[in-house]
């Protein structure tokens, strides 16, 4: 059913022409992936699709259509060839997966090769019950530094591309546009910022046990910002983390993560080996992994927030031929 | 001791170095910094082909974790090969850079443009080293973002929708690769390539690794511009600034082919690739059309970087056609392809950085003349053009000599005849730069021309003097690309 | 007592489902922006509501009771607030309402 | 081999069909991302769906449970949904530049306007 709704809700992505709907709808689609992920039992990914897709890219998109202008233009030639080649990609994929293991059977061999020994030993072997957090921060730490060195590698992407808001003047009496003079919306605001926060602390210290992790309390923390960037407006945000910080938290997270693994190497293990980290082999890995995750929450807030105030800090220009 | 970490060291040291750089943020000390990495990653290289052609195959355990649980860095003689020369052409890049960058570049973007270079090596030199299939995609990722961003950076707002374009076709590819892990996932339970490459043939003649071995080649292909999916790369090098250009047909193009290679050889198997599926077929048809086409493209080109910018594609041609050979003679000629041809074309973009410093594009109406101010620069473009025609005494002959043999080999003398006369097409359009440069009067422009400093020149000439060197002494390149060849191969006919 | 619990709850959960299509209907029928908006708010706070308190009734211990109260507690606050900013804006951008009693003609916008 | 119990799989490839086409077809910069987003989450389906066993759990051990989902393609997927944010970031980065710098975001007006020069 959920998988019906996620195809309408592409579709309509395919056949909308204004570029605002198209953003809307492509937040449905991606809160019903979400929804669907749970359902698959991948409640990290769920958690993280949710904040990410439905979430950080919404905002970017909403962003981009506000400096660009949001009609499509129609298309001028019959769209044959794209369709064609569509049409052949899925295919190749659905002659290659006729022949694979029936949804769900637990005799696939995904399910008897590798991952059988991650569920048996990672509690014993890293004290965490969260199987994702310990697959993710120990056994493949190794893609996770990746990931967090690709978000980073965005992060000053945008900045390179965008500048970070330098560009956003302090307006008269230190007024930085944004929505202050509505009263609800302030109150609610300094309402709910502080919880933002600490749900992103939750988050984060809970990866161990439940779903969660660095990564989704990163988005969070800077969900945070971002929220109190719209209510109060860009200047005021930046007096209060200014871009400068921004910066650095960006490149400290990576630094703190990449850290860990020299100090694993200095100890006279591998390269991220968490064991020696402490005399107690578990207890090692547990604060590897602790300082890890920091490590990639200070990362993603930082880019996150980066990327936002890259956005923000662009004016939409007016010589724009609309 | 510290040895023994050398290959985490090799990915790692540059990617610390990024984050560093930011911090830091000073342009001097961020260059200084990428400068003494890049050089320390030639050593290291260097160190670790050395250990290999002695002791056979490396494995490193990142995190101490036994492979295929954790992530294993597995070097062999071909991926160290690559090894040494994305990391060479890193620190002569980098060496050359300073002037360049400080020309293309505003100043307080300095710092961010080096960690993007830094993180674009480290991804790089990440996906040649990797054992694990999975991790090939995210250090691919980091290198095709890195590279984005620094395409973006060119002058011409063309810049700007080369590197959208490239972005668009480059996601699709890495997405692509990332389906063809999947399933051949799925149907092993395992991502480490070695671990890959013992379980799949109980179940080589499924549907799903043949659905794979699609997408990996059809994935890898975009990449690596194979004829007709280089869309992306013509004006990607034609506005990328000058570095990136020569740091990225050096490298980026190269570490794509090595992972075909190592995806048809060590993955999949050359009895599967080879002797069972029409790939070669395919791959050859496609090779021959990108040398002839892009070759007849590019002499009618007028914008310099554009023209060997299609260049590339063509002799991305001749490295996919001895793949499609099958033959050992055809695999070394590869091999050598990919680092004689990366060190010639890396020359080649150099030098024309060197003009570039002096006009807006480098055009061959704006270089008329352009031998007689700037003699050193344009000879070593005359040489380095030689070194794409493949005369003797050039390293580009060593490797078309060997894709001839190969072609032979498999009695395919049609094909041999082919690669010679595509070769002519080559000596057409190094023959329009030629003539521009020497037998034109020079124009207004060029006469306000200075010869490039030193800073510039020395590293530029570096590279073309190591094309004549391994033009004439292959003892380095074809002898490890021998070994490499026939490890591949496995006994393969 | 607990199935007394258990009808309880399926009795709210079906409420709130029935007050989400009402609201859906709602939104597809009414004339104008902010009619519609009053629909919507009637998913936001009535129809989710009603769906967290059928579930806080079958919750199977209190940490998850805890849990949904809290999520409950949330969407009583961003609801209306986002309602109210939607409105605000869309005020500012010059949408009037059709059905405005002075008597004008509606404006279509 | 039912077509209902391989539907998850099937949908992927339709929503995978559905984002390369929105890729290809469309002109409009900002349309070919979200086209590329839907491309990518596709992949994800694809990947969770094998990761799913039938009648068990989330991967997070407990008391109770015997049978639980495999936790390796989650990792994978979460570290995909990263990369991917990541480059539509910097998409859009790109085409916010390129509407600054042409006055357009569509590809055949930008085409156009190279060509003049």
């Amino acid at each position: 059913m959920l998988l019906v709704l996620l195809l309408a809700s592409a579709l309509a992505i395919v056949r909308a022409r204004n570029l605002f709907a198209v953003v809307v709808l492509s937040g449905i689609y991606s809160f019903i992936m979400a929804t669907q992920l749970t359902v698959l039992d991948a409640v990290d990914v769920a958690m993280t699709e949710a904040s990410v897709g439905a979430g950080i890219s919404t905002v970017l998109l909403l962003g981009t259509l506000y400096l660009t202008g949001s009609e499509e233009a129609a298309p001028g030639h019959r769209p044959v060839l794209p369709l064609l080649v569509a049409i052949a990609t899925a295919g190749m994929l659905i002659y290659g997966t006729l022949g694979i293991p029936v949804f769900g059977d637990p005799s696939g061999p995904i399910h008897q090769h590798v991952a059988p020994r991650y569920l048996q030993e990672a509690v014993e072997a890293t004290g965490i019950p969260n199987v994702v957090t310990a697959v993710l921060a120990s056994y493949r730490g190794y893609d996770t530094l990746g990931e967090t060195t690709v978000i980073f590698t965005a992060g000053i992407g945008v900045i390179l591309l965008l500048g970070m808001g330098r560009r956003a003047r302090y307006g008269a009496q230190g007024q930085g546009g944004g929505m202050q003079e509505y009263l609800v919306l302030r109150v609610i605001a300094k309402l709910l910022i502080p919880f933002a926060l600490l749900f992103a602390l939750y988050v984060q210290f809970h990866g161990d046990f439940g779903p969660g992790g660095g990564f989704q309390a990163g988005v969070i923390l800077a969900a945070g910002v971002i929220f109190y960037t719209i209510i109060f407006g860009l200047a005021n945000a930046q007096r209060l983390v200014p871009p400068r910080l921004v910066e650095i938290l960006v490149a400290l997270g990576v630094a703190i993560y990449a850290l860990v693994g020299d100090i694993g190497l200095l100890l006279g293990g591998n390269y991220l080996d968490y064991f020696v980290l402490d005399r107690d082999p578990v207890h090692g890995q547990h604060r590897g992994v602790f300082w890890v995750e920091a490590g990639v929450c200070i990362t993603v807030a930082g880019v996150m927030l980066a990327i936002f105030f890259a956005f923000a800090g662009r004016r939409r220009r007016p010589d724009a031929k609309s | 001791m510290i040895a023994q970490h050398f290959p985490a060291l090799q990915v790692v040291v540059p990617l610390m170095a990024a984050p560093l750089c930011v911090l830091l943020r000073n342009a001097r000390l961020a260059w200084a910094m990428a400068l003494a990495v890049s050089w320390a990653m030639v050593f290291v290289a260097g160190s670790l082909l050395a250990r290999v052609l002695q002791e056979g195959v490396i494995s490193y355990a990142l995190g101490s974790w036994e492979p295929p649980w954790g992530i294993e860095y597995r070097i062999d003689p071909l991926n160290a090969f690559v090894l040494v020369l994305v990391s060479l052409v890193g620190a002569l890049v980098i060496s050359y850079s300073r002037e360049s960058v400080d020309h293309e570049v505003r100043r307080e973007q300095h710092y961010l443009f080096y960690a993007a270079y830094l993180l674009c090596l480290a991804g790089l030199l990440g996906i040649a080293i990797t054992g694990d299939a999975f991790n090939v995609f995210v250090f691919l990722e980091i290198s095709s973002l890195s590279t984005y961003v620094l395409i973006a950076l060119g002058r011409d707002r063309r810049a700007l929708t080369a590197s959208y374009q490239y972005l668009i076709m480059g996601t699709i590819g890495a997405t692509f690769i990332v389906i063809g892990v999947g399933l051949l996932y799925l149907m092993t339970g395992t991502l480490n390539m070695h671990d890959l490459s013992q379980r799949l043939p109980a179940v080589e003649h499924t549907r799903p690794v043949l659905a794979a071995l699609a997408f990996l080649t059809v994935g890898i292909s975009l990449k690596l511009a194979l004829f007709p999916l280089h869309l992306w790369l013509p004006n990607a090098y034609a506005f990328a600034p000058s570095m990136v250009t020569a740091f990225l047909a050096a490298t980026a193009t190269k570490v794509a082919v090595y992972l075909l290679l190592r995806f048809f050889f060590t993955v999949f198997g050359a009895p599967l690739v080879l002797g069972e599926m029409p790939l070669p077929e395919i791959l050859l048809a496609l090779s021959l059309a990108a040398m002839f086409a892009m070759s007849i493209v590019a002499t009618f080109q007028d914008d310099v970087k554009r023209m060997l910018a299609y260049s590339s594609v063509a002799q991305i041609g001749y490295i996919t056609l001895g793949v499609s050979t099958g033959t050992a003679a055809g695999l070394t000629g590869t091999v050598v392809h990919l680092f004689n041809h990366g060190i010639t074309k890396g020359a080649l973009f150099l030098l024309l950085g060197c003009m570039a410093m002096g006009m807006k594009r480098v055009t061959l109406q704006h270089m008329r003349g352009i031998g007689r101010i700037m003699p050193v620069t344009t000879f070593g473009v005359v040489i380095g053009g030689l070194g794409l025609i493949g005369v003797p005494l050039t390293a580009g002959f060593v490797s078309k000599w060997y894709l001839v043999l190969g072609a032979l080999e498999r009695g395919w003398w049609w094909v041999a005849v082919l690669i010679l006369a595509s070769s002519l097409l080559a000596v057409v359009y190094v023959w329009r730069i030629v003539e521009a440069a020497y037998f034109k009067p020079p124009g207004e422009q060029v006469a306000r021309l200075r010869e490039a400093p030193l800073s510039m020149l020395v590293p530029a000439w570096a590279m073309i003097a190591a094309t004549v060197y391994f033009g004439v002494d292959t003892r380095f390149t074809a002898g490890v690309a021998a070994r490499v060849a026939e490890l591949l191969l496995g006994g393969f006919r | 007592m607990s199935i007394l619990l258990d009808a309880l709850g399926w009795a709210f959960l079906v409420a709130g489902g029935a007050f989400c299509i009402v609201g859906a209907v709602g939104m597809l029928r009414m004339p104008d922006l902010f009619t519609r908006m009053h629909a919507a708010s009637v998913i936001d706070t009535l129809g989710a509501g009603l769906i967290l308190l059928g579930l806080l009734l079958q919750a199977p211990s209190w940490q998850v009771g805890a849990k949904l109260a809290l999520i409950m507690v949330l969407l009583l606050f961003t609801s209306p607030a986002a309602t109210h900013a939607l409105a605000k804006a869309a005020v500012a951008r010059g949408v009037r309402p059709e059905l405005e009693e002075s008597g004008e003609q509606p404006s279509k916008s | 081999m039912t077509f209902i119990a391989q539907f998850n799989y099937w949908v992927a490839m339709a929503l995978l069909a559905i984002g390369l086409y929105i890729v290809i077809a469309r002109g409009n910069l900002v349309k070919k991302l979200v086209g590329l987003a839907i491309f990518q989450t596709s992949v994800y389906l694809l990947y969770i769906s094998a990761g799913k066993i039938i009648g068990g759990t989330a991967p997070i051990i407990a008391q109770g449970l015997a049978v639980y989902s495999n936790p390796l393609p989650h990792v994978l997927i979460l570290t995909a949904i990263v990369v991917g944010v990541a480059t539509l970031a910097l998409g859009l980065a790109l085409v916010v530049r390129i509407k600054e710098a042409y006055g357009t975001i569509e590809e055949d007006d930008i085409h156009s306007q190279d060509e003049e020069r």
